[in-house]
C-alpha cells in the first residue's frame, strides 16, 4: 500500500504521521512536497498538521491552494482516499473537499491536552479500526478547532452517518456546551467528519501522537491498523 | 489603486472573538456594550489606474483567497 | 532620519560611558561615524560584552569528558552517545516581555531556537522559566496571558514541543517579569557548525527575513534598567515571525546536510553588526560588507539602521564560492531571501559600505580585545540567620490546602495545556509527568531528560545558596526520573550590577553554581546573562528582582523504557530517601501561611546529594522503583500531594518522629531527599542501610484520601480541585457559573 | 449607536500576515498586487444615542482592550 504525506511551508507533524504509519505496518511513507502537481499511483494521501503557511489568513486558507491540492482533489474525485488530521481536516473545508468550517476555539486559547473521542462513522476505512460506539484518548493541538457548519449540512452529515468522531467524556458521554468535554466549542461536539463517499475524512484530535505505551498509550492505533487492514 | 477589502462572518455564524471580547468588555465594565463582531480587513495595493478594474480584481482575490464564502461575506472598497 | 552629529552626548546616549567613549576615540583617531558609534555601543553593551560578568563567568567549570562544546558558542554541544550530540542553551527576553508580554516572549523563543539550529541541531524541545509579579499587582495578569500565549504561539507554530519549565510569583518581578526560555536539539556529532569564519575571499550570505527599523538598540535596552519613561523606548519592539522561522529551519538543515557552509551565526541582539563582528573575529579575518545588498523590507533605510536592526528569523553564513548557486537555490526552494552582501578579507576590520560610501571602518582586534571589562565593587553580603521554627498557626491539612491551591504551589496545568508538548512524537514525559521531560531521540532507544530550576527566595536570604541550590535541584530533577545528568546551562538574573550589593549576589551565585557544578561533574556548556533586572519608581526608589540564578540542565537515559514519573501506582511502599532537619527558612510554607520570607535557607550538602542521588537512580535502573518526586518547594508533604493527584490515588502516611515538630518535618525544605514508590521495600532499605543512605519507610499508597495516621485525611479529588482552580481563575477563564473553591469551606 | 473601532499595525511594524498573504497572492497569479496589509475591525453596538459619547467609549475600550497601543494604532467611527 502506498501512502503519501503532504508537506507544506509551515508543515510539522509530518514525522509524527510517518512514525505512526511505519509502527502500524513496519513501512515508511512518502513525503510529498507541496509544489507537486501529481499523486498518481498512491492508495492514500494524508494531509499532516500544523501551520501551514503560518496559519495566517485563516488555517489552511493558503495550502488549500498550493498545487499539489488539485491533484489530490481529482485524486478523491476518482474515489482516491485522503486523511486530513488537524490543519489537514482545516484545510480540507477550505478546499471544500468537506463540508463545514473551523472557527478560533471558543475559550480562545490554544488547546493542548488530550480529549475523548466516540467512534460514530459507518461504512468507513477510517472508523474500521473499532467497534462502533468505542471511545478513545487523543491528543488536541490546535487554536482553530471549532466545528461549524449550516443547521442542513449538521442535519445531512448526522443522518447520513459522516459524523466520523464526536469529543465526549471517558465514559462516552457527549455534552455539547459543557467546555471539559467539547473543548473547542464544536457544532454538536463533531471532531471529525466524511465525505459523501467515505473516502475523505478530517478530524481535528491527533491518534498519531498515541500510537505507542512509551509515548503514553496505543488508543490511536487502531485509525493507521484499520486503514491499512481495510485498503491491503 | 488601493484596494480594501472588509472579510465578515456570516450573519448566524457565531463568532467566538466577538463573544470574547465583548465578555472582556464588559468584565472591565463596559456594559453597555453588545453585539461585538470582529472582522478582517485586507489593504492592498493594484497596479492600476482604473478603480473598476481595481474593484474587479480586489473581488477576484476575496473570492480565490481572502475569504471563506462558507462562513464569511465581503466587500471591496477602492480609492485613489 | 537626520544626521546627526556625533559626540559625547549622542555617545552616552547611546549607552556609552564617558571613558568608554574615550577609548573608541582613540581606536579610531577620530570621531566615529554615526554607524559607527552604533557599532561599538552595541558590541560594547553588557548584553553583547558581558563587561560586568565576564571575569565570574570565567571561574564556571566547563569541562568533562562528554562536553563537545562549552561556553562561547551559539549554544553548549554535550556527547550523548550513538555519535549524537545535544546542543542546548537558555536565554532571557525580560525587558522586552514587560512591554509588549506576547511579542517579547515569542521572539525570546524564536531566538534562542535559532541558537539552537544554528549549529546543526534539529531542536526537539523547548523549556520555560517564568517570574511574574505578584498575582494581586495590575500588569501581572495582562503579563502572564502574553507571556504564555507568545511562548505557545511561537512554539506550536515551530512544531518544537514545550516540554516543561517552571512560574513563580513575588511582587519584585511586578513591573521586570524574568522569561527565560530553553531550548534542546539534536546533532549529528560530525555535523556541528560554528561561527567561525574562514577564507578570504569567501562569500559573506544573508538568509531569512527582511531587515526592517525592528528594535534598533534592543541590546543596550535589555542592559538598561526600567524607569517610568520605558514607554518611550517603545518602538523598539520585535514582532516575531515563526512561519518564516520554521521555513529558515528546514532551510538550514536542507543546507547543512551538504557541504556549503563554511561557518553560519544567527543575527540575534544586535543584528548584522554582532552577527558579523563575531564571526570575522573567532575566525581571525577581516569582512568587507555592502549594505546595497542587504534585503530591506522599509524604504530609505540607513546604514547606521541596517546595521543595528534587530529584525528577527535573520542568519549569516560564510559558503563556499562554488557553492552559493547550490545555497541560493534551497533557500528559494523555502521562499526565503538570500543575498551575498559581502566577502572576508585579510584587513582585520569590518567595513560598511553604503550607496558607495564607506559607513563605518572598525579595526576588529580592538573592537573585541579592548571591549570594556570591570570588576566591579562588592560588599559583603549579609547573611540571614537559621529561623527558629515558628509556631503552627492553622495545622497541618490546612496547611497542604493553602499551598496547593497557592500561585507558587498550584497546578501550572492551565499553562502547559497551551503548549503543544507531543508534536514531534517523541514526549515520554509531558509537564507534570516526571520531575524533569523525557523525550526519545528519534531512531534510537535512548532518551534525553531536561528541567529547569531556581528558587530566588533561597538566592535573595544567601546568594550562594541561591546558586547552589539551582543546581543541585535540577541535578535531582533528572535523577529522580532515572537519567544520567550531563550538562547544564544558565541564565543568570539580576538587577544591577553597579550596585555593590547586587554585584555582590552575582560573584556569590555564580560560586555556588561552580561549587556545585564541580563537586556533581556538571559542567556549564553555555548560559546568558541578563542585568539590570530592577525597576526605577516615580520617586527615584528603585526596586531589585530576587537574584534568579536560573539553571536548565539536560541528562540521558541510555534506555528510555527505564523512564519513571512522579504520579503514584496503584499500590506500593513510599519510602523518603535523604535527612529531615525540617528547615523552615525561606521555605514555600513560611512565605504562604506566614506571609514571611526570612530566615537561612536549607543548607547544601554536595556529597548528600551525590550519594543520595546515585542511590536513587541506581534504584531506577536496577528497576526496583515505580515513582519518584524530588523534594523541593513545599517540603516532604507537598511532594507526596503531587504524587498522589498526578496518580489520582491517596495514601496513608506514618505520623512524624516526635523530635521535629510537625509542620517542620512536612513543609521543611531540606535538601538532598527523594521520595520513592517501590515494591521491595525491605530489599530498597537494607542496600541503603549498608551504603549509609537515610531511608525511612513514609507509608503506603491505597485508599483515595492522604491520610497522615489517623489525624489527617483529605480526599484527593478535593485537593485536585484547589490544585486546579488558582490559575483559570486568576486569569479569568473560569465560566461564572463554575463552582468557586473557597478555601474557608475545608472542614 | 454603532461603533466601529478600526485597529491596524503602526507603520514600521512587521506584518507577518500581510507578507504571507502577498505571497500566496502572487502564487495564484495577482502579480499587480502589493503592500498588503491586515487589519482588524470591531463593530459593537453602545447604548446610547449620543455620538461623541459613543465615540468616546470607543476610543476608550480600544485602548483599554481592542488595541494593542505598543504596535498597533486605531481609529473610530460611528454611525446611527
Ligand atoms: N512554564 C512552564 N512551561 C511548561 N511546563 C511547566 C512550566 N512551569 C512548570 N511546568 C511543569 O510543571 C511541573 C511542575 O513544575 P515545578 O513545580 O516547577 O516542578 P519542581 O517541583 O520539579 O520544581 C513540571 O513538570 C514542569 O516542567
Ligand atoms: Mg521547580
Amino acid at each position: 500500500m502506498k501512502i503519501g504525506i503532504v508537506v507544506f511551508p509551515g508543515t510539522n507533524r509530518e514525522r509524527d504521521m510517518a512514525q505512526a504509519f511505519q509502527v502500524a505496518s513496519g513501512q515508511a511513507p512518502e513525503m510529498l512536497w507541496h509544489q507537486q502537481d501529481n499523486v498518481d499511483g498512491f492508495d492514500l494521501i494524508v494531509l499532516p498538521g500544523g501551520f501551514s503557511f503560518g496559519d495566517y489568513l485563516r488555517s489552511g486558507a493558503m495550502a488549500a491552494h498550493s498545487p499539489i491540492m488539485r491533484a489530490v482533489r481529482q485524486f478523491a474525485e476518482k474515489g482516491g482516499y485522503v486523511l486530513g488530521v488537524c490543519n489537514g481536516f482545516q484545510l480540507l473545508t477550505e478546499a471544500q473537499m468537506l463540508p463545514g468550517a473551523l472557527l478560533r476555539n471558543a475559550g480562545m486559547r490554544f488547546l493542548a491536552q488530550d480529549c475523548h473521542l466516540k467512534v460514530e462513522g459507518r461504512d468507513s476505512v477510517f472508523t474500521a479500526g473499532w467497534k462502533s460506539g468505542a471511545v478513545f484518548r487523543a491528543p488536541l493541538a490546535h487554536g482553530d478547532g471549532n466545528y461549524t457548519a449550516s443547521r442542513d449540512v449538521l442535519d445531512r452529515l448526522e443522518g447520513e452517518g459522516r459524523v466520523a468522531f464526536r469529543y465526549c467524556d471517558a465514559a462516552g458521554r457527549v455534552k455539547d456546551d459543557d467546555e471539559h468535554i467539547n473543548m473547542n466549542g464544536s457544532a454538536r461536539s463533531i471532531a471529525g467528519v466524511l465525505s459523501e463517499n467515505r473516502r475523505v475524512c478530517g478530524l481535528m484530535p491527533h491518534p498519531e501522537n498515541l500510537t505507542e505505551e512509551i509515548l503514553g498509550g496505543t488508543d490511536g492505533l487502531p485509525l493507521f491498523s484499520g486503514i491499512l487492514e481495510a485498503l491491503g | 489603486m488601493k484596494v480594501r477589502v472588509f472579510v465578515y462572518l456570516k450573519k448566524g455564524v457565531l463568532d467566538p472573538q466577538g463573544k470574547a471580547v465583548e465578555h472582556a468588555l464588559h468584565s472591565l465594565g463596559f456594559n453597555n456594550a453588545s453585539d461585538v463582531r470582529i472582522s478582517r480587513v485586507v489593504d492592498l495595493h493594484i497596479k492600476t489606474t482604473e478603480a473598476e478594474e481595481a474593484k474587479k480584481q480586489g473581488e477576484k482575490m476575496a473570492r480565490a483567497l481572502l475569504a471563506n464564502e462558507v462562513i464569511e461575506d465581503f466587500y471591496v472598497e477602492v480609492s485613489a | 532620519m537626520t544626521a546627526a552629529s556625533v559626540d559625547l552626548d549622542l555617545a552616552r546616549s547611546f549607552g556609552l560611558k564617558d571613558d568608554e567613549y574615550e577609548k573608541v576615540l582613540t581606536i579610531m583617531g577620530r570621531t566615529p561615524s554615526l554607524t559607527e558609534l552604533g557599532i561599538f555601543s552595541v558590541m560594547w553593551s553588557e548584553h553583547c560584552s558581558y563587561k560586568s560578568s565576564r571575569l565570574h563567568l570565567k571561574t564556571l567549570p566547563t569541562k568533562a569528558p562528554w562536553v563537545i562544546h562549552g561556553p562561547g558558542e551559539n549554544a553548549g554541544v554535550i556527547d550523548i552517545g550513538d555519535g549524537l550530540a545535544a546542543v542546548f542553551k537558555m536565554e532571557s527576553h525580560n525587558h522586552p516581555s514587560f512591554i509588549e508580554p506576547y511579542q517579547g516572549a515569542a521572539t525570546g523563543v524564536g531566538g534562542i531556537l535559532r541558537d539552537v539550529f544554528t549549529m546543526g541541531a534539529r531542536p526537539i524541545a523547548n523549556l520555560n522559566a517564568l517570574r511574574f509579579g505578584d498575582p494581586s499587582h495590575k500588569d501581572t495578569k495582562r503579563v502572564v496571558d502574553g507571556v504564555v500565549r507568545g511562548i505557545g504561539g511561537y512554539g506550536n507554530c515551530m512544531g518544537v514541543p514545550t516540554v516543561g519549565g517552571e512560574v513563580n510569583f513575588h511582587h519584585s518581578y511586578n513591573c521586570n517579569p524574568l522569561v527565560n526560555a530553553m531550548t534542546v536539539g539534536l546533532a549529528r556529532q560530525d555535523r556541528i557548525f560554528l561561527s567561525a569564519a574562514a577564507g578570504v575571499g569567501n562569500p559573506v550570505v544573508y538568509v531569512g527575513s527582511k531587515t526592517g527599523r525592528d528594535g534598533i538598540h534592543g541590546a543596550t535596552m535589555s542592559s538598561a534598567e526600567f524607569d517610568s519613561e520605558s514607554s518611550s523606548k517603545r518602538p523598539t519592539v520585535q514582532v516575531g515571525d515563526p512561519f518564516t522561522e520554521k521555513l529558515l529551519l528546514e532551510a538550514c538543515l536542507e543546507l547543512m546536510a551538504t557541504d556549503a557552509v563554511i561557518s553560519i551565526q544567527d543575527m540575534g541582539a544586535a543584528g548584522l553588526t554582532s552577527s558579523a563582528v563575531e564571526m570575522a573575529s573567532k575566525g581571525g579575518v577581516g569582512i568587507d560588507l555592502d549594505l546595497d545588498h542587504v534585503p530591506q523590507r522599509e524604504t530609505h533605510m540607513q546604514a547606521y539602521e541596517m546595521m543595528l536592526s534587530e529584525s528577527q528569523e535573520r542568519m549569516l553564513m560564510v559558503l563556499r564560492p562554488d557553492r552559493t548557486e547550490e545555497a541560493r537555490k534551497i533557500f528559494e526552494k523555502w521562499e526565503l531571501d538570500f543575498a551575498i552582501v559581502g566577502k572576508l578579507t585579510d584587513s582585520g576590520r569590518i567595513t560598511v559600505r553604503h550607496k558607495g560610501v564607506v559607513e563605518a571602518d572598525i579595526p576588529l582586534g580592538p573592537l573585541a580585545d579592548e571591549a570594556p571589562i570591570y570588576d566591579r565593587p562588592t560588599v559583603a553580603y549579609e547573611r540571614q540567620p537559621p529561623l527558629p521554627v515558628p509556631a503552627d498557626p492553622c495545622g497541618i491539612k490546612m496547611a497542604l490546602c493553602r499551598l496547593v491551591a497557592s500561585g507558587n504551589g498550584a497546578s501550572r496545568a492551565w499553562i502547559w495545556n497551551q503548549y503543544d508538548s507531543g508534536v514531534g512524537g517523541q514526549t515520554v514525559k509531558r509537564p507534570g509527568g516526571a520531575d524533569a521531560a523525557i523525550v526519545r531521540v528519534e531512531g534510537t532507544n535512548r532518551g534525553l531528560a531536561m528541567t529547569t530550576d531556581c528558587t530566588p527566595r533561597y538566592g535573595q536570604a544567601d546568594p550562594y545558596i541561591g546558586g547552589a541550590q539551582a543546581v543541585v535541584e535540577v541535578w535531582r530533577n533528572i535523577t529522580a526520573t532515572g537519567a544520567k545528568p550531563l550538562a547544564m546551562t544558565d541564565n543568570l538574573n539580576f538587577a544591577s550590577p553597579e550596585n555593590p550589593r547586587i554585584m555582590a549576589q552575582f560573584v556569590e551565585a555564580v560560586k555556588g553554581i561552580g561549587d556545585a557544578g564541580r563537586a556533581l561533574d556538571f559542567p556549564v556548556v553555555s548560559g546568558n546573562v541578563s542585568l539590570y533586572n530592577e525597576t526605577r519608581g516615580d520617586d527615584g526608589s528603585v526596586t531589585a528582582i530576587q537574584p534568579a540564578p536560573v539553571i536548565g540542565g539536560v541528562g540521558v537515559l541510555e534506555d528510555v523504557h527505564k523512564a519513571v514519573g512522579l504520579a503514584f501506582p496503584d499500590a506500593g511502599e513510599i519510602l523518603l530517601i535523604g535527612e529531615t532537619e525540617g528547615t523552615l527558612g525561606q521555605s514555600l510554607w513560611l512565605k504562604e501561611i506566614l506571609n514571611r520570607e526570612e530566615g537561612a535557607p536549607p543548607a547544601i550538602n554536595f556529597e548528600a546529594e551525590r550519594r543520595n542521588g546515585d542511590f536513587v537512580r541506581g534504584l531506577i535502573q536496577e528497576g526496583s522503583v515505580t515513582a519518584c518526586h524530588d523534594l523541593s518547594d513545599g517540603g516532604l508533604l507537598l511532594a507526596v500531594a503531587e504524587m498522589a493527584m498526578a496518580g489520582g490515588v491517596g495514601c496513608t502516611l506514618v505520623a512524624p518522629p516526635t523530635d521535629v515538630a510537625a509542620h517542620a518535618y512536612w513543609f521543611g525544605e531540606d535538601q538532598a531527599r527523594y521520595v520513592l514508590v517501590t515494591t521491595q521495600p525491605d530489599s530498597v532499605i537494607k542496600t541503603a542501610q549498608a551504603r549509609g543512605i537515610p531511608v525511612h519507610r513514609l507509608g503506603r499508597i491505597g485508599g483515595d484520601a492522604l491520610k497522615i495516621g489517623a489525624d489527617v485525611s483529605v480526599s484527593i479529588s478535593h485537593l485536585r480541585e484547589l490544585h486546579a482552580s488558582f490559575f483559570p481563575r486568576f486569569m479569568g477563564d473560569m465560566r461564572d457559573d463554575a463552582p468557586v473553591v473557597h478555601l474557608d469551606e475545608i472542614s
